[in-house]
């Protein structure tokens, strides 16, 4: 899968919640396969103080269309200038990058669960688990109930279970303290979200011992595996998030020395 | 047509563009954006004797117009580098050039002396400006005694073209550029990092788990291109440029402040195919002036 | 509430904000966007003995995130001062000080005497650091002896408070801040600015009348931070840092990292109103962080 | 008169020509009082090679709705983003900055003079002198007639003078071969435009002993006096064209010294 340097067309933006909107982008020249799980990085241009590009996990991706979606949640100036492109404006992207996760096995029950900007890469991954034959349930984490993000896409895909840490809707707590995420036989969990959540989600599939990846967000100057800043320790030494990852197997992870 | 081919020592590039150390991989990172053949050369990611796991996490901030990495050379050693990336490199239609790098003189030599043998090889680009180590590395580079100690050692058991990289982290440049000619190194380039520092005001924390790193970008383009001009001034052998080249137009300063060649860092990783843009850039620019070769316009500033 | 004063030596700064010289003219330029007397102080215009023309224009350049200026301490000399200028900045509610420069030790000197007998002037900042003169300026800021041998000269006839400017441009900066303590100066500021260079492909020529000149604004941040960081580890007078400061945030940050006051320098170019704003900026981050003094985060980087 | 720092409003935007355009701004603080020849400093933003403000002539000013004009040529960047200033958008300007020029006495006959860029200060520099009883004259020059821009607001405060270099319209040459401007007597010419027009009308004024006066466009990084970058040799020594100038009197450039 070779990966490119386009300037893709906005088709859309999209206002999901405070700080969270989907931009849709449309590439002329036809979109590569991309997995799920995968991320691009993308140019922001007219933001003085953004200098590198930013990764940005691929939301959704319908190759009817050749459109890509991006969920993002703004976060600093890049995300800020962002969140005001317009359709009709460019987008250069440099993608695809990363590698994915695995998908399942037939008849295997799955969880996939996350939050905020980290139920970016959920909906393509659900969307491709249930292309393969397999029903994907969702857990999704929020603060409170005006942090909810609209969420119909992955309702139409599987069900959906919702936390909020103050209880305004759906289980009071964070995802793990889900009835059906702690109590049902999940074969495979797929998460990305805040490192807490990933950890605490990371530490729950190892108690039960349940394969389990997660898809990080180290900083990164490159995203293509030559600069060497994304890593992250694994147990088989520093590896890079960018072509290494994002996504890991939690086994591979050695979160407990770095944090 | 404007005839951009530059020498080095006894090596002839195609052009004079060149993909800086740590900035590009092995090369075949960035094969899907640029076709490799069609740039001067690539100089390969830090190299060292034994395997190095490098700095912790986080390795790099981002600063205004420019960029800290604290990755500290991590790479898989010599024994590594031999048996499974030389054999891809030596397929590679351009010079190949590995940086060298080590925590003592011996290490420097030794490590030389491997690469010596490694016909596909031409050239060794001798770091002595690392400033992400807590031995070597910049330390060699900022002390004119054990830069002499280091570069003639390695003189010694290398054979082939050497360039010493320099670091900008020091009073005046020019010493040591002059003692890498001394030497005998075929050329130096410059410059390396300078040495930065950033914090997180909301956490009251340094940026990067080293505390300080090395400064890249067109922040510190000014800077670089003032000691290109120096040193350009100072010495015979040619010297390679760098420092926050994101443009054809900017590798063209370099070039009439007196840069044989330059290198390209940081702008792979915003325009991963820069390199061959930028080739284009100067091939451009020299016909539209009417200079039939890039030699024409090399240094041209000193010139009256 | 916080407690933003500041002790340098015997003086007591209302804030840790200071406009940074060269860059204020003599404060009565910014009177029409703040009120200097909200300020820590200010530091005029680079001041000489005999009155100087400065470099031919043009004497600028616009660079990544940052500017280069040769201006050249242009200046009407001390007698002008005394008699135009010293009514005037005797009058201000803040304090005023002096960047004082010259093309030898005896012309250092001459001027911090005259400048010791103006009792509205609390303290000086010796210039060792100037990139845009030919003679005196920086090289007395790079070389170690001649540093020590300036410095300790203007001790002797100067009785206020001594603060000494620092350059840069050197390998070790802690070295010549050792030096600024060792001879008794009550303060070190850094950093002056980088010697730079700009070159327009177009014309093929330096954008510069002097070709080198000094780079200043956000683009040397990460430089300046990181020896602000050494320096105020190397010795145990106040540092008081600068260097691309361009808001509230940036001057905290070299706070954390061990400035006991900050300049503002190139932002009053962009925002003549800065001083003020991160007077301002600083205060509201102390309340947010409930720290009840500007004293409590100073070097708190460093404090385990 | 006291210098401010204010967020205007950008209450239009229009093309005179390939690469000019005419930006208003309304200050809903109030304009302060305006001198022709007075200058002001634009904050440029979301242009992250644009790190100083852009000194741009002040065009017109209409106390009447609180809006001045700015008449601005695409030269790089900075000027190339002002040009996208839609409506709504925010302007910051430091201002009113620099001297100006001094207006004539009643019943001498004034020539204003200039080309590309340079117009910018004749229009509200011909109005106040207008407003002040005398008849302004203009002589403005062009390189060809696609570059001629629109000046009916010239046209509308005296009689207009054209010169294209290439003869398209108007008389042939430049501004200096304008016959008008040759033959007639002259008791003030103003001057602003590209550096060989300005020098080749001092030249003529001189030899001629016309008081003229021209605004120079010195590269600025503060423009309120606090750099000393934008010095000026004069016969006074160095002068700063941001608050002793821009406007100058020819006699007092040591022009011939410096190109
Ligand atoms: C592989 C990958 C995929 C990502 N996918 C998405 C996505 O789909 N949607 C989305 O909204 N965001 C995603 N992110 C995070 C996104 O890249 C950052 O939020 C963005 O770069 C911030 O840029 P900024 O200029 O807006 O803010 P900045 O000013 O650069 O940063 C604002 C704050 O966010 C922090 N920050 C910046 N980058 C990261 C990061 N990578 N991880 C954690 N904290 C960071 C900074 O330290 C700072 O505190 C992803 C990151 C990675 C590495
Ligand atoms: C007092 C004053 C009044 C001015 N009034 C106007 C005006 O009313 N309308 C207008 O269009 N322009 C005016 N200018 C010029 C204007 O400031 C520049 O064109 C602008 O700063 C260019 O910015 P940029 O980012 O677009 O181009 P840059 O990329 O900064 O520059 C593009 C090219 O223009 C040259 N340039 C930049 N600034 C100047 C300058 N000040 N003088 C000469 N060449 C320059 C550069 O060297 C470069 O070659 C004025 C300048 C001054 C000093
Ligand atoms: C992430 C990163 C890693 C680097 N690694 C090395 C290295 O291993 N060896 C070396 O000599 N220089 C290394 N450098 C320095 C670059 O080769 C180059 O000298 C510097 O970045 C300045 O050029 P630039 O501004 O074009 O990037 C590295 C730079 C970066 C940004
Ligand atoms: C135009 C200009 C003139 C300066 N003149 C002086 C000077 O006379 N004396 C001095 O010590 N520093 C001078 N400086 C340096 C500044 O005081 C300051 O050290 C430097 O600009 C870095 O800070 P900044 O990035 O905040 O501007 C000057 C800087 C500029 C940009
Ligand atoms: S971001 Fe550069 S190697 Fe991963
Ligand atoms: S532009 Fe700064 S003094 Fe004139």
């Amino acid at each position: 899968m070779k990966k490119r340097i386009e300037d893709l067309t906005v088709t859309g933006n999209s206002r999901l919640a405070e700080s969270f909107f989907v931009i849709k982008v449309y590439s002329s020249e036809g979109l590569p396969e991309i997995k799920p799980g995968q991320f691009v990085q993308a140019l922001v241009t007219e933001s003085p103080s953004t200098f590198l590009r930013r990764p940005l996990s691929v939301h959704d991706v319908d190759p009817a269309t050749n459109t890509i979606s991006l969920l993002i949640q703004t976060a600093g100036p890049g995300t800020e200038r962002l969140s005001r492109l317009t359709p009709g404006e460019k987008l250069n992207l440099v993608y695809p990058l990363g590698n994915s996760f695995t998908l399942p096995a037939k008849g295997e029950r799955v969880l996939l669960t996350g939050g905020g900007c980290g139920m970016a890469p959920l909906l393509y991954l659900g969307r491709k688990i249930s292309e393969s034959g397999v029903q994907p349930h969702f857990a999704l984490g929020f603060r409170n109930r005006s942090r909810i993000l609209s969420h119909k896409e992955f309702t139409s895909l599987g069900p959906v279970y919702l936390s909020t840490e103050d209880g305004s809707e759906g289980h009071r707590g964070f995802v793990t303290d889900i009835p059906e995420f702690r109590n049902e036989p999940w074969d495979r969990v797929y998460c990305c979200g805040p490192e807490p959540m990933m950890k605490a989600v990371a530490a729950l599939c190892r108690s039960r011992e349940i394969f389990c990846e997660v898809s990080l967000e180290n900083l990164m100057a490159c995203g293509l595996g030559i600069c060497l800043c994304c890593v992250v320790p694994t147990t088989s030494g520093n590896l890079c998030s960018c072509t290494d990852g994002p996504v890991f197997n939690v086994n591979d992870l050695k979160w407990q020395t770095s944090g | 047509m404007a005839d951009l081919r530059i020498k080095i020592g006894p090596m002839e590039f195609r052009n004079p563009v060149i993909l800086a150390s740590g900035t590009c991989g092995y090369g075949a990172e960035l094969e899907d954006f640029m076709d490799l053949s069609e740039l001067g050369g690539i100089i390969v990611k830090g190299t060292t004797l034994e395997p190095r796991e490098g700095n912790p996490y986080p390795r790099m901030a981002e600063t205004a117009s420019g960029m800290l990495n604290a990755v500290g050379l991590q790479n898989k050693g010599i024994d590594y580098f031999e048996k499974n990336i030389y054999p891809v490199l030596a397929k590679y239609d351009t010079h190949v050039i590995v940086n060298v790098n080590g925590n003592t003189i011996e290490e420097y030599v030794e490590l030389s002396r491997r690469l010596d043998l490694l016909t596909a090889i031409p050239a060794i680009e001798l770091n002595i400006s690392c400033p992400n180590v807590k031995k070597g590395g910049m330390i060699f580079g900022t002390n004119p005694a054990s830069a002499r100690e280091v570069i003639a050692a390695v003189r010694k058991v290398y054979h082939k073209t050497l360039i010493v990289k320099l670091s900008p982290n020091v009073t005046d440049i020019t010493e040591f550029a002059r003692i890498s000619e001394g030497e005998g190194a075929e050329a130096v380039s410059l410059v390396n990092t300078l040495l930065g520092m950033a914090i997180d005001a909301s956490t009251m924390k340094p940026k990067l788990s080293t505390v300080t790193g090395g400064l890249s970008g067109p922040a510190i383009k000014p800077v670089a291109l003032r000691m290109v001009w120096q040193v350009a001034r100072a010495v015979r052998i040619p010297v390679i440029g760098l420092g926050g080249i994101m443009n054809a137009e900017d590798a063209i300063e370099f070039i009439l402040a007196g840069a044989t060649a330059v290198q390209v860092g940081t702008v792979s990783f915003i325009n991963p195919r820069s390199g061959t843009e930028i080739v284009n850039g100067i091939e451009k620019y020299l016909v539209e002036k009417e200079f039939d070769s890039v030699s024409r316009i090399t240094g041209i500033i000193n010139r009256n």
